[in-house]
């Protein structure tokens, strides 16, 4: 009933059409429309790690035995907001050995492709930036330009403990990228498209009554490529347990340690937009996107498709607080000796499962 | 719906960025600096290919590109990189002679391409490539396909064996 | 004066210039295989504009690219692999040090 | 890294050994946040690998013994406080001993079981700390957090409410303690004591036995037997190599004879091993304390002593178990007010000596690890 998707395409298609009645040709139109499009979509995206920031301190209070922030606001909810203009007013150090351009540009190369990624993520029937046919691919090929940017900092800021801390950060990044683009195969050989769109929409319906038919129920195929998905993803983001780059007790610095002010704040949003980036995708991709239990209910796509994030993001914040961390070595060994081998087999199961299904 | 004179400003505009940032790759005094001008230009080069309808070679060229290559790329450079190297010249000495040759070979193509190809027109109406695609490296083009995963694993343990030297191995 | 495919040959042709200047005038090792990628690039963007203006149905120019990505791929790594090797051995990356095989 | 560096000339006659001729020199510490308060290790690494580590130390150094000589016996109550000041109590009732044993004074029964009792939850505040730096170093922040949170605040309340202080007590005198436990305050022991076993349980899943910590501490700094004693290793190090040694029960001082309990021995001497030994201790000195609240009976909490005492001349040396070893007071007496000379033998001073040998060939990260294992305080260290 609260379908957002149809409202806002009507919505749009009256201002289009008003804005043609006053004399603008169809492309400046077509402009004003996309433009509010994407500035919608930018603006929810800087939001975002804001409420993901709130809520991590939360949940992280409530383990440790203790309450969080207060008493910026009722319950601290403008706790993250105070940390923001904190961090925009903070003085904006650039050390001197360091490459300037490189150390000013680090993180913005390190944040931009977190907006990018959420063009063809599906938020609800009706609610896709871009319907992109190659979705899938597009999303992993754009955060793949973030590792340039751990780099960039790495080698802009000067000294060589961040060095080592962005070349470490860098080399998690890209071997984790791996197994996590091969768990997703599985799903685009059931589907058979590759836009998100797409593969949520498949994945309306029920096997014999109760179970909805989202990828994960699939009996062992599902469940393997979602977990291996998960701990790909948790080690993209660089959070615990594989949080080697910033770790406090051994390097003393990570890579983004000589940033300050903004520039810090940058870093942090392109983490918490990641963490959002790749729940929304094990979302559509394995929970079915917008596709409610009682598909066409009161509950609209859109809530349903944000409560599904939001529970594996949750999962996310879960891993930080009870996790020791793992050692590089041990990183890296877990990567190339359990998850790419699982991936490339749960692939060959997957092979099986569509040919015998045919 | 898009009027003509679209692609012909967004198609300006990259290849106005691209011929840029390729010169600074191939004048930049420090590496690193070439290496990340290097990376935006193949990123530039990406967004061609998404003008001209490529869209899964588009996605390819950023993921295998941007995302592998220059990384590792980078990584050399960090390896390699003496703390006081950032002053040495990168110019060797015959670089007169290497730029009167390019621009020999430049405009001998550029001539030769103008006077060929005047006439053909842009289409814009793009259709999804990854089905088709797919279908041809698994159909037509299925030697090449296997005979290129050779040639990766050959590099791959030609890479290794360098990598690890005479000491350690 | 819309948009044709000479456009596309013209800026391939350039770019391949660069590529070439670059090659042929870098001290560093690195800088040169960096050129090296710019050629592949251009090489990469007269494919695919030949592919769409020529052949508009198919996509055999699409596939080739994806073959000269991969082996571009294969031979940075290789590269890359023997500039480290080098830098181990001689403690430099620059082209002209590269003489110990000579008489 | 293949940059070269040299070592940098500092003090010289502090890093005798030549220069590394390969390899990076790291200097760890002393504002290093997982080195425990001020000690520095220079380290000297090939790549990832440790090729040789000299602690550097004396940062805190105060001069205690030197102090001592200025001040009357109950005056240098006080500065014990100061040495392992994570277990305040343990180290003013070492003092005490040793002066007890030199004037051969007689302790009421009633002030021995308080001494037992608050040791021994002084031992569990303290292995606390240990647990909460420890999973800090591994990289879990929640154990930090419910260790020092939750159960090492419910000790210090206690302590405030039997001595006023929560971290430098001054409680156990020279023949006896300071006051009698408030009334009510042996049930809120109890009440402590009940629920302890119930968070003990939680740690082994959150830290003892989670695999990623297994995997970051098992075989990680290997102390075998014949090492540990070499190097003079006392308390839990020593006794996760799976060498039986506590003073309670060797040398049993106070009423320890009286209480049973028994010692946890590791097996293999690394990290895990010295981690585990640790909260075992914990769960033995809930029952001590359990035991000792039993056998408490009603009675006065100081002996006869003259205000102002003479210690007869002579030597003196008593030791006990602290929660980091074996910590002992020498005391030299000429019989004035203050004694001629007082030293003491900490117990993390000599633990740390092994460093050197014991991080040798192990990777960085691991070299956090294995110090944090080591659990050391530089207030005793130092003096």
């Amino acid at each position: 009933m609260f379908e957002l998707g149809p409202i806002l395409s009507k919505a749009f298609a009256t201002l289009s059409g008003w804005v043609i009645a006053h004399g603008v040709p169809a492309m400046g139109a077509w402009i004003i429309n996309k433009s509010i499009q994407v500035g919608a979509l930018v603006l929810g995206v800087s939001l975002v790690p804001m409420v993901l920031v709130y809520a991590e301190r939360k949940v992280s209070a409530f383990m440790q035995a203790r309450l969080g922030p207060m008493n910026v606001g009722p319950y601290g909810i403008f706790q993250t907001l105070a940390d923001g203009v904190k961090l925009i007013f903070k003085e904006d150090v650039i050390p001197i050995g360091s490459d300037r351009i490189l150390h000013v540009l680090a993180p913005m190369v390190a944040c931009a492709p977190a907006f990018v990624c959420f063009a063809p993520v599906p938020f609800g029937k009706g609610l896709v930036p871009i319907n992109l046919d190659i979705g899938v691919i597009f999303i992993f090929a754009v955060s793949g330009i973030t590792t340039i940017g751990v780099l960039m900092a790495g080698w802009g800021s000067g000294n060589k403990f961040s060095m080592l801390g962005g070349i470490r950060g860098a080399a998690q990044i890209v071997s984790y990228e791996i197994p996590r683009v091969l768990s997703v195969v599985p799903v685009l050989m059931f589907y058979g498209t590759q836009s998100l769109q797409g593969i949520a929409m498949a994945q309306t319906g029920r096997w014999h009554g109760f179970l909805p038919k989202w990828f994960i129920f699939y009996p062992v195929i599902g469940q393997i490529a979602f977990l291996i998905f998960l701990i790909a993803s948790v080690a993209e983001t660089n959070r615990v347990p594989f949080d080697i780059p910033e770790a406090e007790s051994e390097l003393v610095a990570g890579f983004h340690t000589e940033f300050s002010g903004l520039k810090f704040a940058l870093f942090f949003l392109a983490e918490y937009a990641y963490v959002f980036l790749s729940s929304a995708m094990a979302a559509a991709l394995f929970f079915g996107g917008g596709d409610g239990f009682s598909a066409g209910g009161i509950i609209p796509s859109w809530l349903w498709f944000l409560g599904k994030t939001f529970a594996i993001v949750f999962l996310f914040l879960w891993f930080r607080w009870t996790f020791p961390r793992l050692r590089v070595d041990r990183l890296m060994q877990f990567c190339w000796q359990f998850l790419l081998p699982w991936s490339l087999a749960n692939i060959a199961f997957a092979g099986l499962a569509v040919l015998l299904r045919s | 719906m898009i009027e003509q004179w679209a692609p012909i400003v967004i198609f300006g505009a990259m290849s106005a960025l691209l011929i840029g940032l390729s010169l600074v790759v191939v004048t930049a005094r420090s590496v690193f600096r070439g290496a990340i001008a290097l990376a935006a230009a193949l990123g530039v080069a990406a967004g061609l290919f998404a003008l001209l309808g490529a869209d899964f070679v588009a996605a390819g060229q950023l993921l295998i590109y941007v995302g592998g290559i220059m990384i590792i790329m980078l990584f050399v450079i960090m390896l390699s990189q003496r703390p006081l190297a950032k002053l040495d010249r990168q110019a060797n000495d015959q670089w007169l002679w290497a730029a009167l040759f390019s621009l020999a070979v430049t405009c001998g193509l550029i001539v030769q391409f103008r006077a060929v190809y005047r006439g053909v027109f842009f289409n814009p109406e793009a259709a999804p490539t990854s089905a088709s695609i797919g279908r041809l490296l698994l159909g037509d083009m299925i030697v090449p396909f296997e005979a290129v995963s050779l040639v990766l694993l050959a590099a791959l343990v030609g890479a290794v064996y360098f990598g690890l030297g005479k000491e350690e191995s | 004066m819309t948009l044709s495919l000479h456009h596309f040959l013209m800026l391939s042709a350039i770019l391949f210039g660069i590529g070439i200047y670059g090659v042929l005038s870098r001290r560093n090792v690195l800088g040169i295989l960096m050129s090296i990628e710019l050629m592949f690039n251009a090489a990469n963007i007269n494919l695919i504009a030949f592919n769409h203006f020529l052949y508009p149905g198919t996509v055999w120019g699409q596939g080739f690219v994806i073959f000269v990505i991969t082996l571009a791929a294969a031979e940075a790594v290789v590269g890359l692999s023997l500039v480290l090797a080098i830098y181990r051995n001689i403690k430099s990356v620059y082209a002209e040090k590269l003489n110990i095989l000579h008489g | 890294m293949a940059n070269e560096t040299t070592v940098p000339t500092v003090a010289p006659e502090v890093f005798p050994q030549v220069a590394p001729e390969k390899g990076m020199f790291i200097s760890l510490g002393p504002q290093h946040p997982s080195t425990h308060g001020v000690l520095r290790v220079a380290i000297t690494t090939d790549g990832e690998i440790v090729t040789s580590a000299q602690p550097d130390l004396g940062y805190l150094h105060r001069a205690t013994e030197k102090l001592a000589e200025k001040r009357t016996y109950p005056q240098i109550i006080v500065l014990t406080d100061r040495l392992d000041y994570l277990a305040a109590m343990t180290n003013n009732w070492s003092f005490c001993l040793a002066v007890e044993k030199m004037m051969a004074v007689a302790i009421p029964e009633r002030a021995d079981y308080l001494r037992i009792i608050v040791g021994e939850l002084q031992r569990i505040a303290s292995h606390c700390v240990f647990l909460g730096t420890y999973g800090i170093d591994i990289g879990a922040f929640t154990p930090f957090l419910v260790a020092f949170g939750r159960e090492r605040e419910r000790i210090l309340d206690l302590f405030e409410e039997i001595c006023g202080a929560r971290l430098t007590y001054n409680y156990i005198r020279i023949g006896g303690v300071m006051a009698d436990a408030p009334e009510g305050w042996e049930a809120k022991v109890r009440k402590f004591v009940k629920e302890m076993w119930g968070h003990l349980k939680e740690y082994d899943t959150l830290l003892t036995y989670n695999p990623i910590f297994m995997d970051r501490t098992q075989n990680i700094g290997k102390m075998s037997q014949e090492m540990a004693i070499a190097w003079g290793i006392t308390g839990p190090n020593l006794r996760a190599t799976g060498f039986k040694a506590d003073v309670r029960k060797d040398d049993p001082y106070g009423l320890y004879s009286k209480i049973s309990f028994d010692i946890p021995v590791g097996k293999q001497g690394d990290c895990w091993d010295r981690y585990w030994v640790r909260i075992q201790e914990m769960r033995e000195s809930l029952k001590i304390i359990d035991q000792a609240l039993d056998q408490m009976q009603p009675g006065d909490t100081m002996g006869k002593i003259a205000k102002t005492f003479r210690v007869p001349v002579g030597e003196g040396y008593a030791h006990l178990e602290a929660p980091r070893g074996d910590l002992g007071f020498y005391i030299v007496s000429d019989g004035t007010p203050s004694p001629y000379r007082m030293h003491i033998r900490p117990p993390s001073f000599v633990n740390l000596q092994i460093l050197q040998v014991l991080l040798k060939g192990w990777k960085v990260s691991d070299v956090i690890a294995i110090l944090g294992s080591i659990d050391i305080v530089l207030g005793e260290v130092d003096r």
